[in-house]
């Protein structure tokens, strides 16, 4: 039975809390295991040194996601390389799988558009920041590539508990099943849209079961299981590319997991949820399961796990280097694209800045 | 060239037609416009003639409709969604605001989404409530997207294809009380017509008449009528709506130093201001009476029984440029 | 076990095509059920004579219900004084049986908002007509109902099959899952969004399913059986107003029917559909179903028959005089309306018409 | 009357607290607005005070929000949506357009919209795209509503207030820019400033500055730079955007016969074409120089790197009055 097969109500689990086997350990390289182990400890000490750079003032807001590697990493490396990712604003760990440099991420939320400058092959769409909008996007671009005929490629589509309430999810999801596009759509349950909680957005026992509205299937994933998101994902991308007789292409896929720290550096998390809380959900954090696990199958030793800690480490701090000494954008670049051609109308308010710019400088500019 | 005679709505389908023919990549979608062929007939035979992959019925879905074409568009196709009256984008808005103008920006340029969105608009047919707008503004106010209303058959076909062809997203309004009004002659191959160009429709030399879509002919009486009466009236129909032809604009008003303008749109914030202000920055100097504004009036648009004291009639508009004449 | 708490794929039916009965008999006092003939055989004549208005030039564009009055009969009939209605736009026979004259329906069509000016006490809301927008106000308002503590009372939403595309339908209906709002959603599913089919709209195998995702109950009902929709809707409002321990309020009720004409007077059904369907739909058309079974169960005779029928015919060409022998509205009205006050703005605007309209009269606006 | 003394967003939370305690009809719901207190502590201590029935934390999505408020507000309630940033209106935006503004047009009065919708606006606060929006016209040019946004916590709790009270629906914008940016003295009871009526800031002799919300500082201090090179420049808060206060705006411009307006939202289709053409059509013949608008640039938002750039500064204002009062 594919692992898609289940009532969505039923959690999709390989490793316990410990680390333990509990389910089917889906086929993966011992590489590419480490490998996923090493861009989770990637992905939360990025975490943890943008959201110092935010307190220090060298970033703007900045939306972490320690707690949610699991699902992230599990689910993208699940992806082929010629598949398409469309992330939300919180996937800076799926980016990274996929080829977005470190420092393209530092670079976007510190304010450069630059940081949406995909690396050619990198399939990824730009963060989309309101909530849900992204979903038709995928929708479309999954479409795009049935309609050309390369539907054994996929999109995946990040988005969290919160997006589905809003309207582009049904309507997305709904064309997805309608037009059998091949999606799958990732939704990150991390129980909070900032300070409303799960129970709060929707009465549904679940957000998998929200499937059914739409004639797809809906599966239930612990998130914090790195292995069960892994193999839920590769499923459904199989399926979105290859679907047997009477299989639809599109899943929704609900992956159960915890946002630690806060919605963004913006945020007080303390103000609406107990620590309690955090602390039960700190047990199943992802990064000591799958690493105890490869520990106990002797994938992984205290050597290559100083050796990724180091090596984590220099490259965070290398991309942090790399992005506060990327030179600062040139207004110029406010003008230049938001046409393929400046318009008249454009150019003409381009020259007035220049000339104000002659003769102000920055400082006519620049607030504080 | 073989010349056609076509309405409006046929020359729209025949733009449609003819980059379909000429570009795999294009395609149509959005409510009924596959074997009913749109509920204006615009996109007519076309599901004929491509089939379910390139003609396409969706779900009743507006965001939904925009929004899988901007992702259509960002991987590279060139995807005309239709949106049945222009009263109807709203439910679509935030994909039209926050995505279908931004994506070039947001990625400086990597993603680009050259997507035309399609809808009827304005007012004059008896229809029931919401398919009667005429909210350009809406739209030309959000940089990022450029804004065409065509006022002939010929334009509406070269219009259509330069939109179809560029690069960047456009939201093309089609006037559909003159839809079926007239005809004129199209070619019938391809052929473009540029965009951000207005076209002067009547030369003149005492007042400058700056209007557009289906008040281009209302004005055109007007100004015919007015002949009568020795006031010379230059009228001129902007075609586009963002980005603006001021040039165009100015150089009428420099010659006639008085302006009116004239469109269905409500007064406040419509097209007239931006008209105006324009003429202010640019030929203040020129200037001999104050702009007049000819325009839907500030209310919520009355259901059909009413609707004809709501729009500018020909006799508004004469009125209009008499007083500015004779200011 | 209560109707609602069938698989929403089991289709609730009480007569079946000839009028016998299949199950069960709602209570309902005999001269109710008269009453709803009686109702169903004036929207379907109002509906002739609308039509043939409109081909005389003498209203406007009109949508026609003829097929759907076995749904919106026995849906509102169902509805208990106090409750309130939100309709869409093809409402006309609900609307009726709320007590909206048909002058006023008329109006509407003909364009004038006097239409709209809603009977107190009637509890409808105006007509809807971008798609799937009343829903929220319906959840709103059974909201309001329950915040004022009057969830005794309930609200009836009505909308189309295409409308469950619309995101405004998922909105509306998760807001009411989670307020747990005194709502019945009522689905009239017509086979048809103009020229877009049923299975083009969703891959969801029945509409009602999708009150899945919203954690309230979905039902499918015969809508062409008045019986089964009065029971279903009678079920569904008495558990928005008095839910049992762990029941929720809301219910979507998919009432599955069918359009026998034209989308509106504006469209041409032959374009996309086939006679044969059309015919095969006409079989269970729920006039003759219900007055078979009140003949058959003595409730009805052909004196009674004639009377209505005579009746029927006298309330409708009254109701036509009254519209067409209304005073045109006055263009001031256009001005009046939009704020409570008129602003300064829409005042100055008002004044400059009134001088055109005295020097130029209509001839200086109306048009040939 | 006790005066406390009070940020913007102090007084945003003081009038909704105020009101609260008056009238049982009037509730406050939208994203994150009860125990979190809004994003921005707007309602901050709201949900204490009076419970889960009257500040209400939705599910995140904005039609439903507005829709349902719509709903609520038929049947006589009072409900204050928030909207978290107004960037994030356009998903409600066929709420907003197809019923906001027409319920009462629509029922020629028997239904009518007591109701608020509130949302932060405006950019300067280096936040992610979407969060910085100033898009008032897209409201403005919509008749049927109301657009109110203050300037300092006076006037922000006098005309949430009225805003409240008035039997109309009112989009309610508030600068987040100057959310905490300074303080002001506000009586603790209830009071009114009237809707539609600008303020002088600062009254002068040689140029007319129009403007609001966050940019009336900047403009002030522009306009007090320019006090020591001899230009007087009257400066006008407009305080109100739909009904503008044309009478103001024409008698200072008599006064003056020079005027600049500033705004952040877009230069295309903003206010400071609608206050131009105002002025063209009551007092051209006191017109001694172009009106000068200094505008948001006509391209997309950039992200806060580049914002500075973008947002009116004090030495563009500056340079546009100066250019006015010379020409
Ligand atoms: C349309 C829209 N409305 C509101 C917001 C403000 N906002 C940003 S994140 C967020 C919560 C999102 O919750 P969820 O979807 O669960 O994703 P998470 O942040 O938990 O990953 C909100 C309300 C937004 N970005 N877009
Ligand atoms: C938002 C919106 N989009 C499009 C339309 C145009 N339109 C009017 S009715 C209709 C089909 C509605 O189908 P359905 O919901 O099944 O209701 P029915 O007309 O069959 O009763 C469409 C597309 C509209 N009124 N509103
Ligand atoms: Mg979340
Ligand atoms: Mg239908």
């Amino acid at each position: 039975m594919s692992v898609l097969q289940r009532d969505p109500q039923d959690q999709v689990r390989v490793l316990d809390e410990d680390g333990s086997v509990v389910g089917d350990v889906p086929d993966i390289d011992d590489e590419t295991m480490v490998e996923m182990y090493r861009y989770m400890r990637l992905a939360r000490h990025f975490d943890t040194r943008a959201v110092s750079l935010q307190r220090q003032g060298r970033m703007g807001t900045y939306p972490p996601l320690s707690g949610q590697e699991g699902a992230q990493i599990g689910s993208a490396v699940a992806l082929a390389e010629d598949d398409w990712m469309v992330p939300s604003y919180r996937e800076h760990g799926a980016a990274l799988v996929r080829g977005l440099p470190l420092k393209q991420t530092l670079l976007y939320w510190m304010g450069h558009e630059k940081g949406n400058e995909m690396p050619e092959g990198a399939n990824i769409f730009p963060p989309a920041v309101p909530i849900a909008s992204q979903i038709p996007h995928a929708t479309g671009a999954g479409w795009a590539l049935k309609l050309r005929e390369e539907a054994d490629k996929a999109v995946m589509c990040y988005f969290g508990d919160g997006a589905t309430s809003e309207g582009d999810f049904h309507e997305g999801l709904n064309f997805a099943g309608v037009f059998d596009t091949p999606n799958v759509f990732f939704c990150n349950n991390n129980q909070w849209a900032i300070s409303v909680p799960r129970e709060r957005q929707t009465a549904s026992e679940t957000l998998a079961q929200k499937a059914v509205a739409y004639g797809i299937d809906g599966i239930q994933v612990d998130g914090m299981d790195p292995l069960a998101v892994y193999a839920v994902t590769q499923a459904a991308l199989d399926k979105a590319k290859n679907p047997q007789e009477g299989e639809c292409r599109p899943t929704l896929i609900e992956a159960v997991q915890y946002r630690f720290g806060a919605h963004t550096t913006a945020d007080d998390p303390t103000v609406y949820r107990d620590d309690e809380e955090v602390e039960k959900w700190k047990a199943k954090d992802p990064i000591p399961r799958l690493e105890t696990f490869l520990r106990e199958t002797g994938r992984l030793d205290d050597e290559s796990v100083d050796a990724i800690e180091e090596s984590v480490k220099e490259q965070v701090a290398d991309a942090i280097d790399a992005a506060e000494s990327d030179p600062r954008p040139d207004p110029s670049e406010m003008f230049e694209y938001a046409y393929a051609e400046m318009t008249p109308e454009v150019e003409a308010q381009y020259e007035e800045f220049q000339a104000l710019h002659e003769k102000f400088g920055d400082e006519g500019f620049l607030r504080e | 060239m073989t010349e056609q005679n076509l309405t409006i709505v046929q020359a729209v389908r025949d733009g449609l037609y003819t980059e379909m023919q000429r570009d795999d990549d294009v395609l149509v979608m959005g409510e009924d416009v596959g074997k009913n062929g749109g509920v204006f007939r615009a996109t007519e035979g076309l599901w004929d003639e491509f089939g379910d992959n390139r003609v396409i019925d969706t779900p009743l879905a507006e965001s939904g409709i925009i929004g899988t074409a901007v992702g259509m568009a960002a991987m590279g196709l060139k995807p005309i969604p239709e949106i049945q009256f222009s009263g109807f984008m709203y439910p679509g808005y935030d994909q039209i605001i926050s995505h279908m103008s931004r994506f070039r920006t947001r990625t400086r340029g990597r993603y680009t989404l050259p997507m035309v969105l399609r809808a009827p608009y304005g007012g004059g047919i008896r229809a029931p409530e919401s398919h009667s707008e005429s909210k350009e503004m809406f739209y030309a106010h959000e940089a990022g997207l450029k804004v065409v209303i065509p006022s002939t058959p010929y334009d509406t076909k070269g219009l259509l294809i330069s939109a179809i062809r560029d690069p960047d997203p456009v939201i093309f309004l089609e006037p559909k009380l003159i839809y079926r009004a007239f005809r004129g002659d199209v070619p019938e191959d391809d052929y473009t017509v540029p965009i951000g160009e207005a076209a002067v429709r009547r030369e003149g030399t005492d007042v400058s008449v700056f209007t557009y879509g289906a008040m281009t002919r209302p004005t055109l009486e007007a100004a015919e009528n007015l002949a009568e009466e020795g006031i010379d009236a230059e009228v001129i129909d902007m075609r586009t709506i963002s980005p603006l032809d001021r040039e165009a604009i100015v150089e009428s008003f420099k010659k006639t130093g008085r302006a009116v303008a004239v469109h269905e749109a409500p007064k406040n914030g419509g097209l007239g201001a931006e008209i105006t202000a324009t003429i202010q920055e640019e030929a203040l100097l020129y200037q001999e009476a104050p702009v007049k504004r000819v325009a839907g009036y500030d209310v919520p648009y009355p259901l059909y029984a009413l609707e004809d004291y709501y729009l500018p009639s020909v006799a508004r508009v004469e009125e209009g440029i008499r007083e500015t004449v004779n200011f």
